[in-house]
């Protein structure tokens, strides 16, 4: 079906009109998901330029660059923006939203202007956050912890939780669409078992979003409250308990590390067949490992509060269901490895950043058992252990997947083919530099440098490591600055993207690139099951390049 | 094509339900005053579910409609409440006893 | 060179020997894990790299294979669980024999304060070999009392008393940290573990200018207070004898049973009505605001020390 | 909004209710009412996080839960329960009529409606009002002085009549814990009135579609779906009615 030679006449969706109003009043996912990636890339560069701050004050023990009062607040603004404003929105909102209807061979998400209205949202969210910024910031760290956040801080923890709030129900609404869209919208043919895993994912995600987002808003809301109108709810000083806040706290923020990395499993999980050229191995498992992830990451909540006074009875429940999680999520790495058994592989750039993922997903997960392990949870809780544990699986998990899915889908998005040597060369400058960045971190943890910390002069001796971590992350940056450039450049000077580039066998590659406002020139009638590689030959174009 | 208006629920039916509703409602408010121990709350709940079960299946017309997606949101919305407040009962209930 | 690459952190309590081998184990079990799947993914990788003339075979998956590598870290994860909560459990349950230790902490630093009336700001001196229990509360936000040599922390929360144990078995000075984030010197809420032979201890102990052990400052404020009105020890007062009532089950007035712990005795001073004893009355006013944090400590102190036997704490058993 | 897309792609051109992107009516009706179940789904989790603090602090604080439901008008509350029944019902029947093409007879089942949700509201109004005479409003000179009066007994007051300092330590006691019950009687209502309000915002401009006559046996979505909104906020509140007013009624008590 896919059509043949494009002509440079061709209408698609981003040229179909002009303007800056055909962009803020459009309905269509493809351009409402490019107003997400403009969005999300300004949050991760200001969350970026905190961590920036972080990292050069650690560089030395003393507490020299900044203040503590600004330490404090740059490392809870790093937190906020990069979990609420980038993390949560990037997969789901920008490659969720160009795909998820392609996928499925519909024409657009099922409700588009709320569709739009979600961006909106964000961007209000996102404005009331910068403000928040720009006017002294916050302080309580991302957690906003009773009764420092109620009672104690001084900084604008009001206007903060504010936007995050708001932007939860952009949140909401953007995994009310992806959950109507898949169970209305699906093309003739395009049975549940056909979906694309990236689909399956994108599901569970939508649930997440759905049940645990309201919890957050309506907490946030009693902190709020709490400040402006003196409530006591979790004052201790006036009969209230701040462990509640906690709990409340997170039920909905442990299960928004799987909004984070679901999502990113979502994309190694067409990667990795599509540069095999093969079935994913297990397909049954790999979708419903992730319905289970988004189910058992809801009752595992109280492992962050071990140590926080909870009783005993309870920490052992929790303990006990935070290993059961730990189980899909080695289910899916397990069945990515072995999908490459007796397959074609290529180390094209988007399957380098998955072996990225494979790899520093591994580590994430492993260092999350020590999390879960009551007796060594009381040595490394709120220590750099913990830190690093939740870098490797949100930074080396997450980011790495949406920027191998970035990779991997922008022929599509764009047009244009992005240089791969380029590519290849950043992949690896990111695997390496988020190693050599976050690794140490684990060490320091195991040390007992408790996170938060400012100045660490009375314990001279962390300061190499602390160096170490700092030198990887200016890799780091280079690796994320370095595909922002050559995307931008590939949009004037990239190759002409064919239709279907990798060879793929999604919907999304059965249109034309980029593909045209509805998607399709008619609606796909599914024949074939998922993954269908062994009839999907491969491009000759491909197939000259290696 | 009926389909589309799916299904009318007897305007006698809407009334049955709407009397019942507000027949509850007095008796939840009357059994309040009868002492029955703990059992005070649990008369309450149950009611209130009464209620709130027939406003689903009769004026939100769970019953009638085909689709099995409605009423597996909900049971998966009810479950996580009650998940919530249970989990968090794990801890509250064992600490207070301490 | 090492010197600024520390490994790892030194031990120095029954605990942390325990914790590093459990560590240890989970080190090794991921470390091996973690290569066996790197090996994989790079050997399949390689053998299968793409080349002209050969095609993937086309598997669809393997339901043994699932299952196995299902099952298989569920099993491995029974006993991470396992083995963590037999840590955990002894952490947090004191043994009956130790010696208490009150905390207080505040913005930004630990008011530490012994039974038998020294008090120390973020210093605190222990002997080695001795079960020494923690009773801590927080005066305004929540903290974290955390020493990595002995691989333990507790929160300090607001409002209620948290405790931990720890026995030291090495002297030496060790890091003492607030591990909860708590505000602008957070990383300045440091201190120092001192732990001493237990004759240097005893030197030291001496060596202050201590104004009384803490039971007997609790049972000066006691009769200052006039608690000594009604909780009598030779008739039956309007209160409860209060003699040997410390560990004991306490039978309440609407039939509930309590024991009567740290955070019993503080209740009941601070808030008397809450768990009124069976065959009382609820008379007793409340002291909150009325006491300190620190005279708090020192009531809770000397109502246990009725209860121990002379044998176990002679010091006590002067003031008596 | 997406006017020239829709004029672009003129195959569904003769249907004007039904937007580009779906197959069919029944498509679209299914997909709107599948999103407004799985937003009344995230809708009993925001409520969710207040019953769990309310669950705690109602066991943990029984006896003021107890005396500050007892201050909240039972009367009034249970005729505000029968007031947005009322509603409920005109909801359901202004479907019926919707179902059944008569125009006229939604508007005035709507128009009912509005009213009923306006009594609702004018009633809470004046319920806030008497907790604000009352003293009864977390800060805002918040006194639980009648509480402690009328529940003497309940509060154990009444035994520490000869103990002055007891009696006033208790007392302060008291005022917190029943203010946490007064924090969250304002935070869930609070929060069920601005769903009331957002309800009948909706509903104004589902009348002033009705009467247009937007809607058709074969089409009436929009009045269909707000209905469902309608219908899952009275359930909120028969919830928050006994929650909130019936915690201890028991006369012995």
């Amino acid at each position: 079906m896919a059509t043949a030679a494009v002509t440079t006449e061709k209408k698609n969706y981003l040229n179909a009109e002009y303007g800056i109003r055909s962009w803020l009043f459009t309905t269509d996912h493809k351009r409402i998901a490019l107003l997400y990636l403009v969005s999300i890339t300004a949050f991760f560069f200001i969350g970026g330029f905190f961590a920036l701050l972080i990292r050069l004050e650690l560089l030395t023990p003393a507490g020299d660059l900044l203040t503590a009062d600004m330490y404090n607040k740059a490392f809870t603004m790093h937190g906020q923006v990069m979990v609420f404003f980038f993390l949560i929105p990037s997969i789901p909102a920008v490659l969720g939203n160009f795909l998820v209807p392609m996928m499925i061979g519909a024409k657009d998400l099922a409700l588009p202007r709320i569709n739009l209205i979600s961006w909106y949202i964000y961007i209000i969210a996102g404005i009331l956050y910068l403000h928040c910024i720009a006017t002294g910031g916050v302080d309580t760290g991302w957690t906003f912890y009773t009764p420092y956040s109620t009672m104690f801080s001084n900084t604008r923890v009001i206007e903060a939780g504010l936007a995050i709030f708001i932007s939860g129900f952009s949140s909401i609404l953007t995994g009310l669409n992806f959950v109507v869209t898949i169970h209305r919208m699906r093309a003739p043919g395009m049975t549940w078992s056909r979906l694309p895993l990236f689909v399956w994912s994108h599901y569970a995600t939508s649930i997440i979003m759905l049940l645990g987002t309201p919890v957050i808003a309506i907490t946030l809301i009693l902190v709020v409250l709490e400040r402006t109108l003196n409530l006591g709810i979790f004052d201790p000083t006036r009969g209230g308990d701040p462990v509640l806040f906690q709990h409340l706290f997170w039920f909905y923020s442990h299960p928004a590390v799987y909004i984070m990395i679901l999502p990113s499993m979502a994309v190694i999980s067409e990667i990795v067949p599509c540069f095999s050229r093969k079935r994913v191995f297990g397909y049954n498992f790999v979708a419903m490992s992730s319905i289970a992830i988004a189910a058992i990451g809801f009752i595992v909540w109280a492992h962050h509060m071990f140590v926080a006074g909870i009783s005993l009875y309870s920490a052992l429940v929790f303990s006990f269901l935070s290993f059961l999680v730990a189980v899909p999520s080695a289910i899916k790495v397990f069945n990515w490895t072995a999908t490459m058994y007796k397959g074609s592989v290529s180390f094209s750039t988007p399957m380098l950043y998955a072996f990225g993922f494979i790899g520093l997903f591994t580590i994430g997960g492993l260092t999350g058992l020590f999390l879960a392990t009551l007796g060594v949870d009381i040595h490394v809780h709120d220590t750099y252990f913990v830190i690093a544990h939740f870098h490797y699986v949100m930074v080396g998990g997450a980011v790495m997947g949406y920027l191998g899915g970035m990779h991997f889908w922008w022929p599509k998005i764009s047009g244009r083919m992005y240089p791969e040597g380029w590519g290849r060369f950043s992949a690896m400058i990111v695997f390496l530099g988020f190693n050599l960045t976050f690794f140490p971190q684990f060490i320091l943890g195991y040390l007992g440098m408790p996170r938060r910390y400012w100045d660490y002069s009375h314990m001279p001796e962390w300061q190499g490591l602390n160096v170490l971590s700092t030198a990887g992350a200016s890799f780091l940056a280079v690796g994320y600055l370095l595909p922002m450039a050559y995307f931008l450049w590939s949009l004037r000077y990239g190759k002409i993207a064919p239709d279907n580039p990798w060879g793929a066998t999604g919907l999304e590659w059965r249109t034309s690139s980029p593909p045209p406002t509805f998607n399709f020139e008619e609606t796909p009638i599914v024949t074939w099951e998922a993954y269908e590689y062994e009839s999907m030959p491969l491009p000759e174009e491909v197939t000259l390049e290696r | 094509m009926s389909e589309h208006t799916g299904h009318i629920v007897p305007s006698r039916l809407n009334w049955l339900v709407f009397f019942i509703l507000i027949a509850a409602t007095f008796l939840t408010a009357w059994i309040a005053t009868i002492d029955l121990g703990p059992f005070n709350t649990v008369v309450a709940l149950v009611i209130a579910t009464c209620k709130a079960s027939i406003v689903v299946l009769i004026f939100m017309q769970v019953k009638y409609t085909s689709e099995k997606m409605t009423k597996a949101v909900l049971l998966f919305a009810i479950a996580w409440l009650i998940l919530l407040l249970f989990l968090s009962l794990t801890d509250y209930s064992s600490r207070f006893a301490g | 060179m090492f010197d600024n690459f520390p490994l790892w952190p030194v031990g120095a309590s029954s605990h942390s020997f325990a914790v590093d081998a459990l560590y240890v184990f989970l080190v090794v079990v991921s470390v091996a894990t973690t290569l066996a799947i790197f090996a994989v993914v790079g050997l399949f990788a390689f053998k299968y790299r793409r080349r002209h003339g050969r095609e993937a075979e086309p598997i669809e998956g393997n339901l043994i294979l699932e299952i196995a590598w299902s099952a298989a870290p569920m099993g491995l994860f029974l006993i991470f669980f396992a083995w963590g909560a037999v840590i955990f459990f002894d952490a947090r349950t004191p043994p009956q024999d130790s010696t208490e230790i009150y905390v207080v902490a505040k913005q930004w630093m630990w008011k530490l304060q012994h039974t038998e009336g020294q008090r120390e700001l973020n210093e605190l001196h222990v002997p080695v070999g001795k079960n020494i229990k923690l009773i801590m509360t927080s005066q305004d936000v929540i903290h974290s009392f955390y020493v990595p040599a002995f691989r333990l922390k507790q929160d300090v929360i607001p409002g209620r008393y948290t405790t931990m144990w720890f026995k030291a078995t090495k002297p030496g000075t060790y890091h003492l940290f607030c591990a909860q984030y708590c505000g602008t010197q957070h990383s300045g809420m440091i201190g120092e573990v001192v732990v001493m032979e237990p004759a240097e201890y005893e030197t030291w102990l001496s060596g202050g200018v201590p104004s009384g052990t803490l039971a007997q400052n609790g049972q000066a404020l006691f009769t200052q207070l006039g608690c000594s009105t009604c909780h009598r020890f030779d008739v039956q007062g309007r209160g409860p004898n209060l003699t040997g009532v410390y560990g004991k089950p306490v039978f309440l007035e609407d039939g509930r049973t309590v024991i009567a712990d740290e955070n019993y005795v503080r209740e009941s001073i601070l808030v008397p009505a809450a768990k009124v004893v069976s065959g009382f009355k609820p008379v007793m006013p409340s002291f909150q605001g009325q006491v300190s944090e620190e005279q708090l400590t020192s009531l809770v102190e000397y109502v246990k020390s009725l209860s121990l036997s002379s044998s176990q704490a002679p010091a006590t058993a002067a003031g008596k | 909004m997406s006017d020239s897309s829709v004029a672009e792609h003129t195959e569904h051109a003769d249907r004007p209710e039904l937007r580009h992107h779906f197959a069919d009516e029944q498509q679209q009706r299914n997909a709107a009412a599948l999103g407004m179940w799985w937003f009344l789904g995230t809708e009993i989790m925001f409520f969710g996080g207040m019953f769990c603090a309310y669950l705690i602090y109602r066991l943990k604080y029984f006896p003021e839960f107890a005396a500050a439901s007892r201050s909240l008008d039972l009367k009034v509350g249970t005729l505000n329960t029968a007031v947005l029944i009322c509603s409920s019902l005109t909801v359901a029947q202004a479907v019926r009529a919707a179902q059944m093409g008569k125009r006229m007879l939604q508007v005035k089942l709507l128009l009912a409606t509005l009213f009923f949700g306006l009594v609702f509201l004018g009633v809470k109004a004046y319920e806030w009002e008497n907790k604000y005479k009352e003293h009864h409003i977390p800060t805002f000179d918040f006194n639980a002085k009648d509480l402690m009066r009328d529940n003497q007994h309940l509060f154990g007051l009444d035994k520490l009549q000869n103990d002055p300092h007891a009696l006033q330590v208790r007392e302060a006691e008291i005022q917190q814990h029943s203010q946490i019950f007064f924090a969250l009687y304002f935070a869930l209502t609070g929060m069920h009135a601005i769903h009331m309000i957002v309800g009948v915002g909706v509903f104004s401009v589902i009348t002033w579609m009705a009467w247009k006559g937007r809607f058709t046996p074969e089409y009436h979505t929009p009045l269909e779906i707000a209905g469902l909104y309608w219908h899952f906020v009275d359930i909120v509140w028969i919830y928050l009615f006994p929650l909130l007013y019936l915690i201890d009624r028991r006369p012995g008590a």
